[in-house]
Order: structure tokens, then C-alpha cells, then sequence
């Protein structure tokens, strides 16, 4: 069982885990990547996500299928969020279940360390005054008329 | 040949739309479509451009065949 | 603020993960040890942990320290369950926050392996035909009467 | 001198208590005091031993002094 699924709301992670929970799992790592809300002192008023959804769904079963082989780990799921995302939420949630815990580890790093790599998920960032692609980089890209594009580091 | 174009986030915004049809000559490769579309939208030559397929990550000289549905893909920013 | 617990009772981990909730922290890895009912094949009828308390706070407020110093994270729960513990609850539930991912993984994860070495904390396995002291090495140890001393790998 | 023995698992089953007081002579060090429960429970040297005095893992050789507290701990299991 490994699944992905893109939502509009609030993710669930107590939920997820409860759906992940099969006997004979001994190791249970969730990640949660939760939004930030200010950028090198700068306040982000509004932050939000748009996807590609059915090449992220196909992109993700090949990501699900690389876990697999790498870690012996069938038991994946991958939650995205969409849309307006509130400070403290999270954007994205992994729970990766395997009978010992490093393989585990290695499947909830290995698939959020791809998913920045080959998702095609876009996050942008409003502040006060203007607002910003967010690159995996950490590189943010302005393309409004009155926006200067900024460079940092996430 | 015809193939439809979909743009996404920053390289959206600089089209201006996200779906749009591109007429392109037969033989044309996926560099030739950006290259038509920057013609028109220097701003896009600014973005690095990723490629999608039928949902595949393709290359610069992926051939393109009439009704291809091509996807411009700016650089990620999920997770 | 990292803290460590031991309970008698179920580890709630989503009221865990709300108490580590603060803005700020960009990515949360939660690890959850959970107990299995079979070992070989054989069914077990109980488990339980017992600790050593005092010593196991004392050593935990130094992983802590190393935690921090190795990967800059401050923001660490650990609760070990002790007494009975059903099959397919936590035993442990280690909860890292961090500005970034790879330091979140890396304090998770070194946490339950030093754990693993260092806390005073054992497990029983009761069979219907017997029981053993469990070692983290999978090493297990009969010292009934009528027990005969078991290996395997865990 | 008296120390306070602290048995934890195993090693409390083996000695049937998980508490007990032991009498050594001055200078004892950590290994005489399991030498001097070994002698009467001989399972004891089946179990890998590790000790603790005020919370901190001490080594066989670390030397004892009245009143101590030992804790004798077998190989641990949690997480």
C-alpha cells in the first residue's frame, strides 16, 4: 500500500495514522513539513500551493515504486496540500511504516528529499508588497511587474 | 501540427494564461515550442523551463507530434 | 525544551505533536516504536517494559544535550510507555522539530538509536509456553525455570 | 562497608529481589560486589552485567564507598 493524495483542507495526520496502523508494522515515521510565516524578517501574508496533479500522481507512483526497491517499504503515504495554506499547517505529510525502523527513516527522508526534486507542486509566498515563487532551491522568483526578484536560502 | 500547451505558477503568470494551442512546424521539438512562445514572451527566457509529456518529464528535444499536450514546468517548490 | 516521560498509559502522540507546535519550526519527524504480537512465529501473550527511572531521566537529559550539539535541535520529545503494552501500540514515540528537514531525521532518528544502547528501560515477552527478556540487539534471555534461552535477530 | 543493590530484569529474577543490601569490605570495588552476589547466585554470570551508581553508567572497576547505591543492569531493550 503506498498512496498520494492532493487536498484542499486541513491534512489530518492522527487520521493517516490511523489508516496506516496493519500489525506487524514495528516503526511509524511521519514527517510534516509545516509553513513558515516570515522570510528573512519579511512577513508572508498568504501562502499557497498549485500542483500539476495527474503527472504529480504518476510521478509519485514511480517515486513509490524507487522507496520499494531502496527500502523494502510498501507501507507509504503522501499527503499535499493545496491552495491557501495558514502559518503552522502543514503542507505536506509522509508516514512511512516498516517492520524496523531504519528502513522507515531512510523511506520518509529518501521520499521528501525526491518529492523536492521531482514533485511538480508550486508554493508561492504574498507578502505586504508583492510576492514570490518559491523554489526548492530555496531560490524566490518574482514575476509581477513591481516585484525585484529575491535570492535566499530555505 | 497543433499541440496544447499548459503552463504553471511563475511561467503561467508570464503567458498570462495556462492552457493556450501553439501551431508548430511538423519535426518541431519541444526546444521549438518554447522557443515560439519566448519569441512572444521574452520574460520566459528569465525562467528555467522543465518539460512534461503524457506526465513524463521529457527533455529539450523530445519530438512532438500533433495534439501533444506539453507541460511548462518551472522549477518545483513543494513538500 | 526537550523533554522525556515515561506513562503507564497510551502515548497520545497527536497531543504530543500539538505541545511541540510553535511557529518557527519548519519540519516535525515523529518516530513511533510500535509492539508486535508475533516473534518467530510464536505468539505473544504479553509485553511489558519496566525502567530503571531516575537513571533513565538522568540519561536522557544527556542524549539531549548530544541532540542538540550534533544537530542543533532543541525541540524533542521521547515518551516511553512501561507496564503492560498492547499489541499495536507505542512503546516510544520520539517527536523532533526543526527549522529544516535533515536535521529533524537526524535528531529522530540518532535519538531512538542511543536509546536503544543507553536507556535503562527492558522489555518481557510472554508466550503461552514461556518468557524472555528482550535485548535490543534481538538477543533474547529466559530466566525462568522452565525457559529456554532464545536468539534472533529483532 | 553497606551498599544498597539495585536489580533491574533479568538480573532481578535471578536474584529474587529487586532490592538488597550487601556487605563488603573497605576498598570494594564494583566487580567484587557482583563477584559477592555471583558466588551465591551463580545464574548472575550468565547475564551481561552493567552498572549504575547515582544515575551514571560506572565501570567494573569504579570503586565503592558506604551507602552507595548499585544498580545492576542487563543488556537494555527499550524503544
Amino acid at each position: 500500500m503506498a498512496e498520494f493524495r492532493l487536498t484542499d483542507e486541513a491534512i489530518d495526520v492522527p487520521a493517516l495514522r490511523r489508516e496506516i496502523e496493519l500489525s506487524g508494522q514495528g516503526a511509524i515515521v511521519t514527517f510534516e513539513g509545516v509553513v513558515r510565516d516570515t522570510f528573512e524578517g519579511r512577513r508572508v501574508v498568504r501562502l499557497e500551493y498549485e500542483a500539476y496533479p495527474p503527472m504529480a500522481t504518476k510521478q509519485m507512483d514511480r517515486l513509490f515504486c524507487e522507496v520499494e526497491e531502496r527500502f523494502g517499504v510498501e507501507r507509504l503515504l503522501v499527503v499535499h496540500r493545496l491552495g491557501l495554506v495558514p502559518e503552522g499547517e502543514a503542507a505536506i505529510a509522509i508516514l512511512a511504516a516498516s517492520p524496523h525502523r531504519r528502513e522507515a527513516f531512510g523511506a520518509a527522508a529518501y521520499t521528501i528529499d525526491r518529492i523536492k526534486e521531482i514533485l511538480p507542486v508550486w508554493k508561492k509566498e504574498h507578502y505586504e508588497d508583492g510576492e514570490v515563487w518559491v523554489e526548492s532551491s530555496g531560490v524566490r522568483r518574482a514575476t509581477g511587474p513591481g516585484d525585484a526578484p529575491l535570492d535566499g536560502a530555505d | 501540427m497543433k499541440i496544447q500547451i499548459k503552463a504553471f505558477a511563475a511561467i503561467r503568470e508570464v503567458l498570462g494564461a495556462s492552457e493556450l494551442e501553439l501551431e508548430l512546424v511538423e519535426g518541431a521539438r519541444v526546444q521549438d515550442a518554447l522557443e515560439a512562445l519566448s519569441a512572444e514572451h521574452p520574460a520566459l527566457r528569465e525562467i528555467p523551463c522543465g518539460f512534461g509529456i503524457a506526465h513524463e518529464y521529457v527533455g529539450p528535444d523530445h519530438p512532438l507530434k500533433d495534439e501533444d499536450e506539453l507541460a511548462l514546468l518551472p522549477p518545483v517548490g513543494g513538500g
